[in-house]
């Protein structure tokens, strides 16, 4: 792999950028591989990368059936923090913000993580209950945070509306100030890049269409190309993970459903941070090319169709506006949907399954792009070792059996 | 935007109107206490969450306040019929 | 104490801030040609009826004290004089009695129905007002998702309502034969609607009169 | 005269500014025909690059000309000034360039276009880290077009809920005609159009049907169509989504056209559709030709060039070359031949060219260049000469001499893209139509159906015989009409096409990454070179190309480049055009406005403000108010200036000692009816309900199934089968669903109704000691000792006049009387309760005082001490949890789960500060150690905490880790000033713990 720097940028250059090398290859695949995981989105394609960079497990495929990252990580507001409430999430998320300090120079890939600090508005009284839990939580587990007045809250985006008489005035936030976004795209060809020149293979427009086993065991994938044996397999398919799971025989606790997002035209830096509120449903931030990217809530039922409905798009823009009165003459530039996989007390799935060899990581929801770093990495460890790495354990199917559960929704800004 | 049928109200309404219910015809156990707590984990949380051809409960709140059923394709999210809670689906995964 | 029993109705307020010192003149015009009149109706009973409407001896029963048909098809509802029966669900009607007791509805009805059934006393929870003009239609297109337009290919003279959204509330609308539509709303909700009835009928002026 | 404005096209003046000049306009310009006609050449720059560019389409399609609108808080960003109508006074700025459009110090920043190359920021700036923030910082600081208000937007904007049977998008020929075909079986159709007025491209054509002049023939078919009273004609309205089961929403533009803020009235109104049936007759976009400095001002669409002289008299330079690889742009050689400019000459691709209209445009001598490609354009801010040279038959390389044409105007054309975007939005696939070079729809996927230029049809005899048939189709399957055509036929004059070329990318004399940078997405600076670029790196699928270099991402959704562009692509993946296929068209067609998408649905209309009976009264007195789920709800009743901690002391010690009153109106009630009530109210609560005699009440707790406590509530038996269930004020609506699932879903053999009564019934609640004697004051008819309406009773009554519901239940510890009256009467009781209790100094208090006296008794808020993973047990509240139950209630197989049964589970006690004036913050977290390091392991958190005026001590309540076990234990909470609290761990009952006081 050649090295990426602003010397190879110059030298390229003076060439008419006619030498630059292939940010991966698109091989044949092989017969059998070690690892093949399933799905080329940001998680699988940091599970191989930590697979082969920290396991040196190199005969992996990553197996995509559209193309790389295509999925929510092509389609999130990229929002990032770890300011999660209980501990088992927190660390989880954690490790990954601290993947992410170091993702850039990492994968020799700039993906533009850009610590521009998270709001988590709080609009009544039992908000600002949960946001000092949750803040206190974080301070004690070592992550940063503080609970933050309207008064500074409007120094950090002043065009926000902290006025008294706002029909769900903002009574303080949470402010995460390593928090951010990073740039989605870059964040999945990243990771390619790296675990391609690590040996992965990346085979694109393959759909794995079965799970292939035997004496209770894994064996393959029948894919729309053909069968393709692994002895591990690691399926990472975000919205699709129920279909997957049914090739194998297993039911998940999760349900697909739709979840959308926005932009608006570009507009001059007007929005310097991350702005979320759970309460009045909608958040925002200014992308580097200058649009507003807002997210909704996800739509009410189950749905694979990557679009939602509009009325909820419009009860998300109601809510922008009532945030940012002035963004009201600012225009819809696109809309879009994403399939998320979304569990019953909104944590991931990170966990092996009845059937050996086989391991799912998904239920990530609304909120797994913040976490790709770190999923990948304790997935890849999970699978390597066939045990769950620590910070996974909590995170098995078994929890909803047991009543173990993480239930993220009683913690305000649970979402993205 | 969906436009849902709804077979006491006999008319199509705005997807404003209903709210949603989750996976139709899960039969809560008749003896619960009987169960495993993998079978009662099954009942609670695990769904065919299926692509394509999906039977789910929906209620008309702001309408009759009546629950029913509805066959939707969770890809095209075409409603292929709906039908009173009771009632068994005429359109299946199987027939589709 | 006082010995005086004052009765507030769902709309009092609303009504009170009908002086045109305090709000735009526009809204309120003594003006004849405004698009829009809303007007609350006088107390009434107002009752939720539960039953089986395939149990002819309860629609007979209803009818009979009611002294009007207990209306089974989805969508309709009957009127005779001050009382009217709405269909809500398909075991579900709402009474109103304009001017009526609920007091007395309840126990000559409870008398009078057998079996298992349901009616509740819900008039100081709600309340009815009159949409008239030549911007009503226009009105309910602004607020509601319902087609309200398809009652009018319909025959003219059958009595439709439903429950349906209205702006962020909901409520039961009617037609009259005049034109004009009934809207039954709720008490706590009631000055939200009524705001946003007078900011939607703005653009073709709007009267409000008291009941 | 401005210089460019044709002798023949008069009208009244309209003045306006752009960049700070004066210039004048005519009535019916457009922004952008009205700078042309000034010859204003540079509008913008570019948003990369920063190159001076120019006007180049007329219509949603401009890439370019986007402008700030007027300043202040009424100001619109990002406008294409193609679709801005002029009116007097307007004020347009371009929204880059710095110091101004035409020196722009960016524009050095151009020079060094080679380095920065698509994605070149994913390849640097990473050393050394902790740099990115700063490059960053710079890097934005290039970021965004116009810019957003800083002010709130002073107009207001609605919608419109419309059902139809048809909805025709576009009103061009094939549009109108299929609205009048729709129109005539009577069914609801609404036609709406984009533009200012109905006729599509037919409005810069001088092309004649049935006889007439196209306009002509415009304004009589749209008189007919109004005539109609089934027909709503939206005019200046984008229909910017179709969304899932037909249903579609339109942006219409009520008053943009009058001024910069509405004059009066909304200024623009969303239409939400939901129709049986669509005409799709959006049209097409003629598609640009990518050469090299294909971007220079004075480079424009042929059809454009011709709508500018035919429709708005504005002549854009003088010299004209025509590029071209059809028939159809020779027109705009004809049309510029009427102006008396120049045409330099036609230039097309082709190698034989031979249609009627290239004859007619020889025979005015205008030189025809055939088998040549257009290499170049040249010249800084505006075009000087078009280099042309002899390419291949397959349009691949030039293979001659180049020619300089001394030219100021370049019109191109490479053929016609079909606006196929709201087909693509229903997730139609679009299909590839090499016949056309260009994508038609896809098949339908709803019930829809394309007509004329957007169906890949580009005469105007067939667009109206599609647009026609379209109409009566539509209307047919609506259930209107039988299909027939009231006019099938049309006659029109057109010339005969002939065949046009593909040709994507015009071949340069130096290879594509050599050349000048040849243009595919003008606003983003996407050029060819870049495109290949990608594909070298690996980029392969048109998704990642587009990621990649930002194809399409712009303003203008790529409705210019993106054909160019994967054709491109699929040329350098040497792979043909369909199997490439393109990426997603989405809403919005064009950029919808925020506010109209939020409505009405804003400010004091946000969300609907819930108020009780006895709202005003509180207003009256300068209450405080707290948000609860939609109500609101008296916070406390500060007096004179008095604090919140200062009221509820007050409040509380008036509950305590004397007597105080609660507007507690906003609890949900439900009333249910039927023989099974008592077994299925059983069923959902946690205690049982089978022996409640009439007259009696109890509380209960509701659990989830996953046996976690979800609401709570008291419920009386009002008689035989009859029930009153209260529920908290959030959990209202969601206990009746709850209820209503479990009866119509799981147990319909159970009889029983249930019927929302919130909003019926006002509720005071008269707490304190003296109670029963402000009671007795306002009640005769009902006997209030201890021993004949005892706790957790309840009676009717009269009070104050009033028949009442009076239930004995406590939320206090205190002897308490909740009178429950129809709301009409709801202000009346309160009042002559405040009068009856006058005397004993009778204090209204709220929430705040109503949530320290419940916790100085232990009693918990659903919510707020308990957030969905608490059980009964966890809560100290095994005693409401039936053992004996018959039927396994819901949410008791969960209570078994190995994880509920666990020691060591978060349990709920109280804190007493050791040093009692300390008030732990709601939300501190609990340690058992408070000198170990970071991370701490957290035992718990306080959930609810006061300082108890009664007591005269801070209580507070919390979880904490086997906390039943560990009473007496100290524990600490480190806060975040650095201090920590340490608390004794006590019973959650600190008051009366005996609970006599309730019983007097
Ligand atoms: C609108 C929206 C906004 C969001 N905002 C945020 C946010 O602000 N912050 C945040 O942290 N998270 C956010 N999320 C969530 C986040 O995007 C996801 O949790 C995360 O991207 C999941 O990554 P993934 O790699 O697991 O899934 P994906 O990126 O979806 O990857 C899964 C891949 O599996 C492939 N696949 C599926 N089935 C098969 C098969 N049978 N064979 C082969 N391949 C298959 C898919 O094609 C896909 O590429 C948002 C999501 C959406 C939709
Ligand atoms: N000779 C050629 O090569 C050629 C090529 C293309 C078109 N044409 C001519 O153009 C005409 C095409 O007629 P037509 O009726 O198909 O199209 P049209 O271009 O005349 O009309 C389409 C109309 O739809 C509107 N529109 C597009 N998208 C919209 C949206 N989302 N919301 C609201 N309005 C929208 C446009 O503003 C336009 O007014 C014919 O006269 C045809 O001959 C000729
Ligand atoms: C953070 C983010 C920013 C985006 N910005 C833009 C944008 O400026 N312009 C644009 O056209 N699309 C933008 N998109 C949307 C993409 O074009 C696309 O709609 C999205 O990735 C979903 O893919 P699909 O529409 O191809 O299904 C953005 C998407 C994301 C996630
Ligand atoms: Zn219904």
């Amino acid at each position: 792999m050649k090295k990426y720097s602003a010397f190879s940028l110059l030298k390229n250059a003076l060439s008419y950028h006619e030498n630059w090398q292939k940010v991966w290859r698109s091989p044949t695949p092989k017969k059998e591989y070690d690892v093949i995981v399933v799905g080329g989105g940001g998680h699988g394609l940091a599970t191989a990368y930590y697979l082969a960079k920290v396991h040196g497990i190199t005969n992996i495929a990553v197996i995509e059936k559209g193309y790389l990252g295509g999925g929510n990580t092509a389609r999130n507001t990229t929002i990032i923090r770890s300011n999660y409430l209980w501990d088992e999430a927190a660390q989880l998320y954690d490790l990954s913000l601290k993947l992410w300090e170091g993702l850039s120079q990492e994968l020799n890939y700039n993906v533009m993580f850009s610590q521009r600090g998270v709001l988590n508005l709080g609009h009544n009284l039992q908000d600002m209950r949960d946001i000092e839990r949750r803040v206190n939580a974080n301070r004690l587990n070592g992550i940063d945070g503080e609970v933050v007045s309207p008064q500074r809250i409007k120094e950090i985006a002043p065009l926000i509306n902290i006025s008294r008489d706002s029909r769900y005035p903002i009574l303080g936030a949470s402010w995460q100030p390593r928090g951010g976004t990073a740039r989605h795209d870059a964040v999945a060809w990243g990771y390619a890049r790296g675990a391609d020149a690590l040996g992965v293979d990346l085979i694109q427009q393959t759909e794995v269409t079965g799970i292939r086993r035997k004496d209770g065991a894994v064996v393959g994938v029948e894919t729309s190309n053909g069968f393709i044996g692994a002895r591990k397999v690691a399926c990472v398919t975000a919205g699709n993970s129920g279909v997957v799971a049914a090739m194998a025989g297993l039911r998940l606790p999760v349900e697909s459903r739709p979840l959308q997002a926005l932009v608006s035209e570009p507009v001059k830096p007007c929005l310097d941070t991350v702005v979320m509120s759970n309460a009045v449903h909608g958040y925002i931030s200014q992308s580097d090319k200058g649009d507003l990217v807002i997210g909704a809530g996800v739509d009410s039922y189950n749905g694979y169709g990557q679009r939602g409905s509009f009325h909820v798009v419009e009860h998300t823009i109601q809510a922008i506006c009532e945030l940012f009165p002035a963004f009201s003459r600012v225009r819809m530039n696109r809309q879009w949907g994403g399939v998320v996989d979304t569990c019953p007390d909104a944590c991931p799935i990170i966990s092996k399954t009845s059937v050996q060899g086989l391991y799912f990581n998904c239920g990530w929801g609304t909120g797994g792009f913040k976490a790709t770093p770190g999923s990948g990495y304790v997935f890849a460890d999970t699978v390597a070792n066939d045990r769950p790495h620590p910070l996974a354990a909590a995170f098995n199917l078994d929890r909803f059996n047991s009543g173990a559960l993480i239930d993220e929704h009683g913690a305000a800004g649970v979402a993205h | 935007m969906l436009l849902i049928h709804c077979p006491h109200c006999r008319e199509h309404r705005e997807e404003e109107e209903f709210s949603y219910g989750g996976e139709a015809h899960i039969v809560r156990p008749l003896e619960p206490e009987a169960l495993s707590d993998e079978e009662w984990g099954d009942y609670l949380f695990f769904r065919t969450n299926s692509r394509g051809i999906h039977h789910e409960m929906w209620y008309h709140a702001v309408g009759c306040r009546r629950y029913f059923n509805a066959t939707r394709n969770t890809v095209t999210y075409e409603i292929l019929e709906t039908y009173k809670t009771g009632t068994q689906p005429t359109i299946t995964g199987a027939s589709a | 104490m006082s010995n005086s029993i004052v009765q507030e109705s769902v709309l009092y307020y609303f009504h009170g801030a009908f002086n045109k010192s305090a709000v735009p003149g526009s809204l309120f015009s003594d003006q004849t040609d405004c698009g829009l009149v809303i007007k609350e109706a006088p107390f009434s009973a107002h009752l939720n009826l539960r039953g089986d409407a395939a149990d002819s001896e309860f629609c007979l029963a209803v009818a009979k004290v009611l002294n009007l048909t207990l209306p089974l098809v989805a969508g309709t509802y009957s009127r005779n004089g001050n009382t009217s029966i709405y269909w809500l669900g398909p075991s579900e009607w709402l009474i109103v009695e304009i001017g009526g007791d609920a007091a007395v509805i309840e126990a000559t009805m409870r008398k009078a129905l057998q079996g298992h059934i349901s009616i509740v006393d819900v008039s100081g929870g709600q309340t009815s007002i009159n949409m008239r003009g030549s911007a009503a239609a226009t009105l309910l297109k602004k607020s509601s998702v319902y087609d309200f337009e398809a009652w009018d290919s319909a025959e003219p003279t059958a009595g439709r309502v439903v429950q349906t959204t209205f702006a962020k509330a909901s409520a039961v609308v009617s037609n009259r034969p005049d034109g004009s539509y009934d809207l039954v709303i709720r008490r706590s909700f009631a000055d939200y609607v009524a705001q946003w009835l007078l900011d939607a009928g703005a653009e073709f002026g709007c009267r409000v009169e008291q009941g | 005269m401005s210089r460019n404005r044709l002798e023949s096209h008069t009208g009244a003046t309209l003045d306006f500014t752009f960049n700070g000049k004066a210039y004048q306009g005519i009535v019916g310009d457009t922004l952008a025909s009205a700078l042309l006609a000034n010859g204003v050449d540079v509008v913008g720059r570019s948003f990369k690059y920063a190159r001076p560019r120019g006007i180049f389409g007329h219509g949603a399609e401009e890439p370019n000309a986007i402008i700030q609108l007027g300043a202040g808080a009424a100001t619109i960003p990002n406008l294409k000034a193609t679709q801005v109508e002029l009116y007097q006074g307007l004020e347009a700025s371009s929204v880059n360039g710095w110091p101004s459009v035409d020196f722009d110090v960016m524009g050095i920043i151009g020079a060094f276009g080679r380095l920065m190359p698509p994605g070149f920021y994913y390849k640097t700036f990473m050393y050394p880290k902790k740099l990115w923030m700063t490059y960053e910082h710079f890097i934005r600081k290039a970021a965004g077009l116009g810019a957003t208000p800083v002010e709130a937007d002073p107009d207001s904007y609605d919608k419109l809920n419309q059902h139809c049977d048809v909805l025709v998008v576009g009103a061009g020929p094939a549009g109108l005609v299929a609205a009048r075909e729709a129109a005539r079986t009577g069914a609801r159709v609404i036609i709406a159009d984009e533009q200012s007025e109905f006729g599509g491209s037919l409005l810069a054509s001088k092309q004649t049907i049935d006889g007439r002049i196209a306009t002509d023939w415009i304004a009589s078919l749209v008189a007919e169509l109004a005539a109609y009273k089934n027909v709503q004609l939206l005019p200046r309205s984008t229909v910017f989504g179709y969304y899932d089961h037909n249903f579609l929403t339109i942006l219409e533009r009520r008053t943009d056209h009058l001024a910069l803020s509405a004059p009066s009235g909304t200024r623009q109104r969303i239409h939400r559709v939901r129709a049986a049936q669509v005409v799709l007759a959006t049209g097409a976009f003629e598609r640009p030709l990518v050469f090299a400095h294909n971007d220079i001002p004075g480079v424009m669409l042929a059809s454009s060039v011709s709508t500018y002289v035919n429709r708005y008299g504005v002549a854009p330079g003088n010299k004209l070359v025509v590029f071209t690889t059809n028939d159809n742009a020779y027109q705009t050689a004809l049309d510029w031949h009427q102006t008396g400019r120049q045409v330099v000459a036609v230039v097309d691709s082709r190698t034989n060219p031979s249609g009627e209209i290239v004859d007619a445009v020889k025979a005015l001598g205008i030189e025809v260049l055939v088998g040549h490609g257009l290499i170049e354009a040249r010249g800084k801010k505006r075009v000087k000469a078009a280099l042309v040279a002899p390419i291949n038959e397959s349009g691949t390389q030039v293979v001659g001499a180049v020619r300089y044409l001394d030219s100021d105007l370049i019109a191109c054309s490479g053929g016609w893209s079909p606006a196929i975007h709201l087909s693509s939005h229903t997730g139609a696939k679009p299909v590839w139509d090499p016949n056309i070079v260009g994508f038609r729809p896809g098949a339908s996927k709803q019930q829809e159906r394309s007509a004329g230029a957007c169906r890949g049809t580009f005469d105007l005899a067939g667009c109206l015989a599609e647009g026609a048939s379209a109409g009566a189709e539509a209307a047919k399957l609506s259930g209107r009409g039988d299909g027939g055509l009231q006019f099938p036929g049309f006659s029109v004059e057109e010339y005969s096409e002939q065949p046009q070329q593909a040709l994507f990318l015009v071949p340069h004399t130096q290879s594509t990454s050599r050349a000048p940078s040849q243009f595919v997405d003008f606003q983003l600076d996407v050029s060819a070179s870049g495109i290949e670029l990608a594909v070298r790196e690996g980029f392969e699928s048109v998704e990642h190309v587009k990621r990649y270099t930002a194809l399409g991402f712009g303003t203008d959704q790529g409705k210019l480049g993106n054909i160019n562009g994967m054709a491109i692509l699929a040329n350098a993946l040497d792979q043909s055009i369909a199997e490439t296929g393109t990426t997603i068209f989405r809403p919005s067609y064009t950029p919808t406005t925020f506010g109209a998408i939020a409505g009405r649905d804003v400010n004091h209309l946000f969300d609907p403000e819930r108020y009780t009976a006895m709202h005003r009264w509180h207003q009256q007195q300068g209450a405080e108010f707290e948000d609860v789920g939609q109500w609101k709800r008296p916070w406390y009743f500060p007096q004179s200036g008095e604090s919140l901690q200062k009221a509820v002391n007050r409040e509380g010690l008036a509950v305590r000692n004397s007597v105080g009153i609660l507007d507690a109106s906003t609890l949900g009630k439900i009333d249910i009816q039927g023989p099974d009530a008592a077994e299925f109210i059983t069923r959902m609560y946690t205690n049982s309900y089978l022996k409640l005699a009439p007259g009696k009440c109890r509380y209960g707790v509701m659990l989830k199934e996953d046996g976690m406590i979800f609401d709570d509530g008291v419920c009386a038996c009002l008689a035989d089968n009859h029930y009153l269930m209260f529920t908290t004020t959030g959990g209202a609506a969601g206990v009746l669903a709850w209820l209503e699932l479990w009866q119509q879903t799981e147990w319909p053999e159970l009889q029983v109704y249930f019927t929302s009564v919130t909003d019926h019934w006002t509720t005071a609640t008269v707490t304190g000691p003296n109670a029963r004697k402000v009671i007795a004051k306002v009640c005769n008819d009902i006997e209030l000792s201890n021993e004949a309406f005892g706790f957790m009773d309840w009676r009717d009554g009269t009070v104050a006049g009033v028949k009442a519901r009076i239930f004995r239940i406590s939320f206090t510890g205190e002897l308490s009387y909740e009178v429950n009256v129809p709301a009409h009467y709801g202000r009346h009781i309160w009042e002559a309760l405040i009068a009856a209790g006058e005397e004993f100094n009778i204090t209204p208090y709220g929430t705040e005082t109503m949530h320290v006296l419940r916790a100085e008794k232990g009693f918990i808020i659903v919510g707020q001490d308990t957030d969905g993973s608490m059980t009964p047990a966890d809560m100290n509240m095994d005693w409401v949890v039936g053992k004996n139950k018959a039927f396994s209630f819901i949410g008791k197989r969960s209570l078994q789960r190995s994880d509920t049964v666990r020691e060591n589970r978060k349990q709920l006690v109280g804190l007493k500060t050791l040093k009692g004036s300390d008030v732990l913050p709601e939300g501190a977290q609990v340690v058992f150690d408070a000198k170990q390091k970071i991370p701490m392991s957290m035992q718990g958190h306080v959930t609810s905490s006061y300082y108890s005026a009664s007591l005269g001590h801070s209580i507070a309540l919390a979880v904490v880790k086997g906390g039943h076990s560990r009473l007496g234990q100290v524990v600490y909470c480190p806060l975040a000033d650095g201090r920590s609290i340490a608390a004794e761990i006590v019973s959650s009952v600190f008051y009366d713990p005996k609970g006599e006081r309730q019983h007097v």
